[in-house]
């Protein structure tokens, strides 16, 4: 039996007296795309920060490649191979664009010999190419709008090179054109292969996403949470048909 | 009905970034209207701007934190103009924002938070309204001297509306009532809702869980990248096909 | 000694503790770093000296005017300096910082560099077990604590205070409740200034006054402040009667160090934030640390 | 080649090239000790002002207690000097060095504090430590502190220049540590991220702790290296180095002058200093010195809240909105594009209209 890529196990979080992630196990391949949703509120963007120790997990493992990485430093993680975007977008806002994701492409995981401090600036270039606002690279950050910074938080994080992904809404607020775009580009991603100098390893996705038909699209497999438990994990087919993932989404009424 | 409540061509502007763009809408008396659109489609910067927080932050951060802050276009409120008003003339006016998740003042005591709603007005009135907010939500008067950083979601939510009630509102601007709500609260608050609807007071609230939104309301509006996309009632809108997935996402 | 231990840390801690309310609000409200909050505590002390050299007035009338005068200046800088820039914080300290020169300059050239006394309030003294305790202490301790009293009244009983505590929580909800954050915020300096007016005014005739006698106070409210948790009122008053005792103790302990006073509450300070970094009495909320 | 395109055709660039070359010449200037000595100082002081400013403009980790590092520097060189009668080129160095460990050990709770907690407790390391210098007055020479140092050199002008040298290589030195631009060293680029957005800058998988403790270490060693030639050149290492007005007056001259941007402390420092000196040969000077010099700051910061060199910057320099290049705010068109610079100007006033 081969050790999965991540495995998460028995995750749970308090909030004061509130649960808001509760007993999580789940695990996810190397070459997987997965989905999480839930209905807000759900704990879905807790669990996110629980897996980069951005907050600090009351109880339960998070293992990565076989190692256990609960409690270890945010930027350690990031160079073990697992990058996140955030839901709310905080850029370095009076940096430029370009700048933005050269912070993530000076990380220790990207360094390669020789080449690395060369290509620095271009390989941010090529990041930004690929999310398609290069042509914003000189600009402050703090000019961007709300579609477009987080199409730079995408490049940031890809710029890691990361074999596991971890995506908070990625495609929120953004128009259904944009929506399209970006979801191509994430399926490329996963694929793998090199864009211009920007290396991709094809990492494994974990995508958090409100915009269901979009999502359903990409991903192999759903993990449903409400009230910070897993209540379904299944391929997109059947968790539409999950009768308690229904009653979640729509409420007890079902109207 | 009268046209109560009227916004034209609002822009909100952070540095060059645009949240609000041009939007216009309008709430007519005693009605209850909601906004619904995803994460960041600037349905809070719509309720701040409304209030009068979004000049506040303007003038007073002048862009410390976000950015050079722009903002144009009118409100209209009972035939007066808002947009240029500080913040606690609008609230005197009896435009008032419930904040999201609440943000009640968390060292205050219960009662403190809701006195602090009618700190403008007589203290005859203030008790006679404290009494009404009292008796609409029996679990703020048992809570009245714990503190506030103590309630849960839920109650937080509660108190901030309890709050605006004291201050006599004539329109309610509630954001996000149901966020992080468990269902079995979501109803009760749904039913509070209602009963301050019952109370004559005209209320805007957005929310993010559609259902809930749409049983509630009268008319709807949806936004997106800080326009209105659409406009009508809960069966105009999911009758829609093209709404209902693009935007709505069910 | 005991008994004296339990006075002087009383009567220091009470002062501490108006001086760090004061300075507290002042930030709290308008987020300003008023680092000449205790200029004006000197200021004051000095006023009333000038008051009864140059005018002839009795103390306790001396007293009240130089108090509300000191009021005043504390508006004034508010209404020239402070509000005008208030969007750069870091601006706003440094600038409070020159008016905190202003004054000691202005004082030292009327004034002289020199130690000076104001007359006590109440004369004699009172023999308490076994210690003779000046009856001036008595007056100190008495009026600091009626004042301490007097602020917690305004504070949980009048709209005033009531206004103030919404604003020192938070600000832009304050506003859209009603409140007008500008003109709260100005009686907030007011009150503040007036605060460490009537500190000065208590001290001063227990200590020798000179014109560099706020710098040593100013770093005690700074630690009672941060030791209370920032935006904490009532945190602020018990670290700084915290500090107060510690600081009464070293000089009981080594009598001849005086120079360790200030040390003494700054470790106790530092020790305390690498505890725990949000203060005793400071919350830190999880969910808001992204 | 790269000297003409790039130094000399911006403003701001050929003003501090001017300054520099001024600073180099001055002893030919004026024989004045006096002066010489003023400007000795204000070359020190400018460098402990930038190294405040690499930690607090720069990575945002406020420090209100500079004048530790300056003071335990003095202290450790005074030390070896007296104690073990090295020479000045060690002291100095092995001072610094001193400075730069004590950063460290005050960088460590910076680890756990952010802002005004930070300010708070680094400005209370220097008071603990005069009352333990106090304490060891033996020792450490007490009130009147260690005096009798040997010299920098034996008369004025070579210790000016050994001071001026030092000080310009260290600037230089910081200048690139700190140039977000720069394509050499990239810790300009990492310490402006920690002080943008510290988590976003861990989740692109930056060991922040690392850089703040850098940060700290490199604050410390170069103010280290002012303390050391301050404590050489007047020959006495005393408590008033310590003192809370000391660690004030650095932020004093770098908010004056412009936080965030290496020159803008240099410039306050030579702004400030010889002003405060000078007042003193009026009549009446020295007493109404301070009085004029909070004036001054009160009046510059109403109107010039960034800082003084930020202001005139501002007004000589322009930025190509196109390809952000550095232009001369008398140019009509960008040196580098050639896109025309009035319309960017009209552009920007239109802004808030659309």
């Amino acid at each position: 039996m081969t050790v999965p890529f991540l495995q998460v196990e028995n995750l749970t979080k308090d909030f004061g007296g509130l649960r808001a992630v509760e007993d999580v196990s789940f695990t996810i391949d190397r070459n997987e795309v997965v989905g999480l949703i839930g209905p807000n509120g759900a704990g879905k963007t807790t669990l996110i920060r629980l897996l980069m120790n951005i907050l600090k997990p009351t109880a339960g493992k998070v293992i990565l490649k076989g190692e256990d990485i609960t409690g270890q430093k945010t930027a350690k993680i990031v160079n073990k191979g697992m990058a996140s975007t955030f839901q709310v977008v905080k850029p370095f806002r009076h940096l430029p664009v370009a700048a933005n994701v050269m912070v993530a492409c000076l990380s220790p995981k990207t360094k390669r010999k020789g080449e690395w401090v060369k290509t620095v600036e271009l390989r941010a270039l090529d990041a930004l190419e690929f999310c398609g606002i290069a042509d914003l690279a000189l600009e402050p950050a703090s000019v961007l709008s709300h579609g477009d910074l987080k199409r730079l938080e995408l490049a940031r994080a890809i710029a890691t090179e990361p074999e596991l992904l971890l995506l908070d809404e990625p495609f929120g607020g953004l128009s259904p054109a944009e929506t399209t775009l970006v979801a191509g580009s994430l399926r490329r991603l996963h694929k793998g292969g090199r864009f211009g100098r920007l290396h991709s390893e094809g990492p494994a996705m974990l995508i958090v996403e409100h915009k269901l038909s979009e999502l359903m699209k990409i991903v192999d497999r759903v993990i449903v949470i409400n009230f910070g438990k897993v209540i379904a994990i299944d391929v997109p087919g059947n968790v539409v048909k999950n009768k308690d993932v229904i009653e979640a989404y729509i409420g007890k009424g079902g109207k | 009905m009268s046209l109560y409540l009227e916004v034209k061509n609002l822009s909100v502007l952070y540095d060059r970034a645009i949240v609000l763009n041009g939007l216009s809408l309008h709430v007519n008396s005693g009605e209850l209207v909601s906004l619904v659109g995803p994460n960041g489609a600037g349905k809070s910067t719509l309720l701040n701007a409304m209030s009068g927080l979004i000049k506040w932050q303007r003038d007073t951060l002048k862009g410390s934190v976000s950015g050079k802050i722009t903002l144009n276009g009118s409100v209209k409120f009972d035939g007066a103009e808002l947009i240029n008003l500080p913040a606690h003339e609008i609230a005197r006016k009896g435009v008032i924002l419930c904040p999201e998740r609440g943000r009640p003042f968390r060292e205050m005591t219960v009662q403190e938070n809701l006195e602090v709603g009618a700190l403008f007005l007589d203290k005859k009135v203030a008790d006679d309204n404290l009494e009404k907010v009292y008796a609409l939500f029996p679990v703020l008067k048992k809570r009245s001297s714990q503190v506030a950083g103590t309630l849960s979601g839920g109650e937080r939510t509660m108190l901030s509306i309890g709050r605006s009630l004291m201050s006599e509102p004539k329109i309610l601007l509630i954001d996000e009532p149901s966020v992080g709500l468990a269902p079995l609260i979501k109803d009760s608050l749904f039913e509070r809702i209602r009963d301050v609807q019952g109370m004559g007071v005209t209320i805007l609230l957005t929310e993010q869980d559609v259902s809930f939104a749409f049983d509630l309301a009268s008319r709807n509006y949806v936004i997106s990248r800080g326009k209105i996309i659409a406009e009508g009632t809960s069966q105009e809108l999911l009758a829609n096909e093209l709404i209902r997935e693009t935007y709505l996402g069910l | 000694m005991f008994v004296s231990i339990l006075i002087n840390g009383l009567v220091s801690g009470a002062v501490y503790a108006i001086l760090a309310i004061g300075f507290s609000l002042i930030f709290g409200v308008a987020k300003i770093m008023n680092m000449a909050h205790t200029a004006f505590y000197m200021l004051t002390a000095f006023l009333i000296l000038g008051a009864i050299t140059f005018l002839d007035m009795p103390l306790p009338l001396a007293a009240m005017a130089s108090i509300i005068v000191a009021g005043l200046l504390g508006v004034v800088c508010y209404k020239l300096c402070f509000d005008r820039i208030k969007v750069h914080e870091t601006a706003v300290m440094i600038i409070s910082v020159a008016i905190a020169m202003l004054f000691e300059e202005t004082i030292l050239l009327t004034f002289g560099a020199q130690y000076q006394r104001i007359p006590p309030f109440v004369e004699g003294y009172f023999e308490l077990g076994g210690v003779s305790v000046l009856n001036q202490h008595f007056f100190t301790a008495g009026a600091s604590i009626a004042t301490l009293v007097g602020v917690w009244l305004l504070l949980s009983k009048t709209k005033l205070g009531k206004a103030i505590r919404a604003v020192d929580q938070d600000r832009e909800i304050a506003n859209v409740m009603g409140i007008n954050v500008t003109k709260t915020s100005m009686q907030v300096m007011g009150i503040s200034v007036i605060l460490a007016g009537v500190a000065g005014a208590v001290t001063a005739p227990t200590i020798m006054i000179n014109p560099l006698m706020w710098t040593n106070p100013l770093v005690i409210v700074l630690s009672a402040v941060v030791l209370g948790g920032l935006g904490s009122i009532k945190g602020s008053a018990i670290a700084a009667f915290i500090l107060g005792y510690a600081e009464t103790l070293v000089v009981f302990i080594v009598p001849d160090g005086s120079f360790l006073r200030g040390a003494v509450s700054l470790t106790a300070m530092v020790l305390v934030l690498l505890i725990r970094p949000e203060g005793l009495f400071g919350v830190a909320f999880e969910e808001e640390r992204l | 080649m790269w000297f003409r395109k790039s130094v000399l055709v911006i403003p701001g660039r050929v003003i501090a090239l001017m300054f520099g070359i001024t600073l180099l010449l001055f002893p030919l200037l004026t024989a004045d000790e006096a002066t010489l000595r003023i400007v000795t100082f204000a070359a020190i002081f400018s460098l402990y002002a930038v190294s405040w400013d690499t930690l607090t403009g720069y990575t945002g980790q406020l420090s209100l207690g500079h004048a530790l590092f300056f003071g335990v520097a003095a202290y450790a060189s005074a030390l070896l000097d007296l104690h073990l009668e090295l020479s000045v080129w060690l002291t100095i160095p092995i001072g610094s060095c001193v400075g730069a460990f004590i950063g460290l050990i005050v960088g460590l709770p910076a680890l756990r504090l952010r802002g005004i907690y930070l300010g708070l407790v680094t400005l209370a390391f220097p008071i603990i430590l005069s009352g333990i210098i106090f304490y060891f007055s033996d020792f450490t020479g007490g009130e009147a502190g260690l005096y009798g140092l040997s010299r920098l050199a034996e008369d004025k002008i070579t210790a000016y220049y050994i001071v001026i040298a030092i000080v310009m290589c260290s600037i230089f030195i910081m200048f690139k540590f700190t140039d977000a631009k720069s394509r050499i060293l990239r810790t300009g680029l990492l310490l402006r991220a920690i002080r943008e957005d510290e988590m976003t800058a861990r989740a692109s998988g930056i060991d922040t702790i690392k850089y703040k403790l850098l940060a700290f270490a490199m604050s410390g060693f170069f103010a280290g290296i002012a303390g050391g030639l301050y404590a050489h050149y007047i020959r006495v290492a005393g408590p008033s180095t310590l003192e809370l007005t000391f660690s004030i007056q650095v932020v004093l001259w770098a908010i004056f002058g412009g936080m965030g941007t290496i020159y803008g402390p240099v410039a306050g420092v030579f702004i400030l200093y010889p002003l405060t000196e000078i007042i003193r040969f009026y009549p009446y000077g020295e007493e109404v010195r301070f009085i004029l010099l909070s004036l001054i700051l009160i009046l510059s910061l109403l109107f010039m809240p960034e800082g003084i060199t930020v202001w005139v910057r501002d007004k000589i320099e322009q930025e190509c909105t196109r390809c952000k290049v550095i232009n001369a705010a008398t140019r009509r068109t960008c040196r580098a594009c050639r896109a025309p610079m009035y319309l960017t100007k009209e552009e920007n006033a239109n802004q808030g209209k659309e």
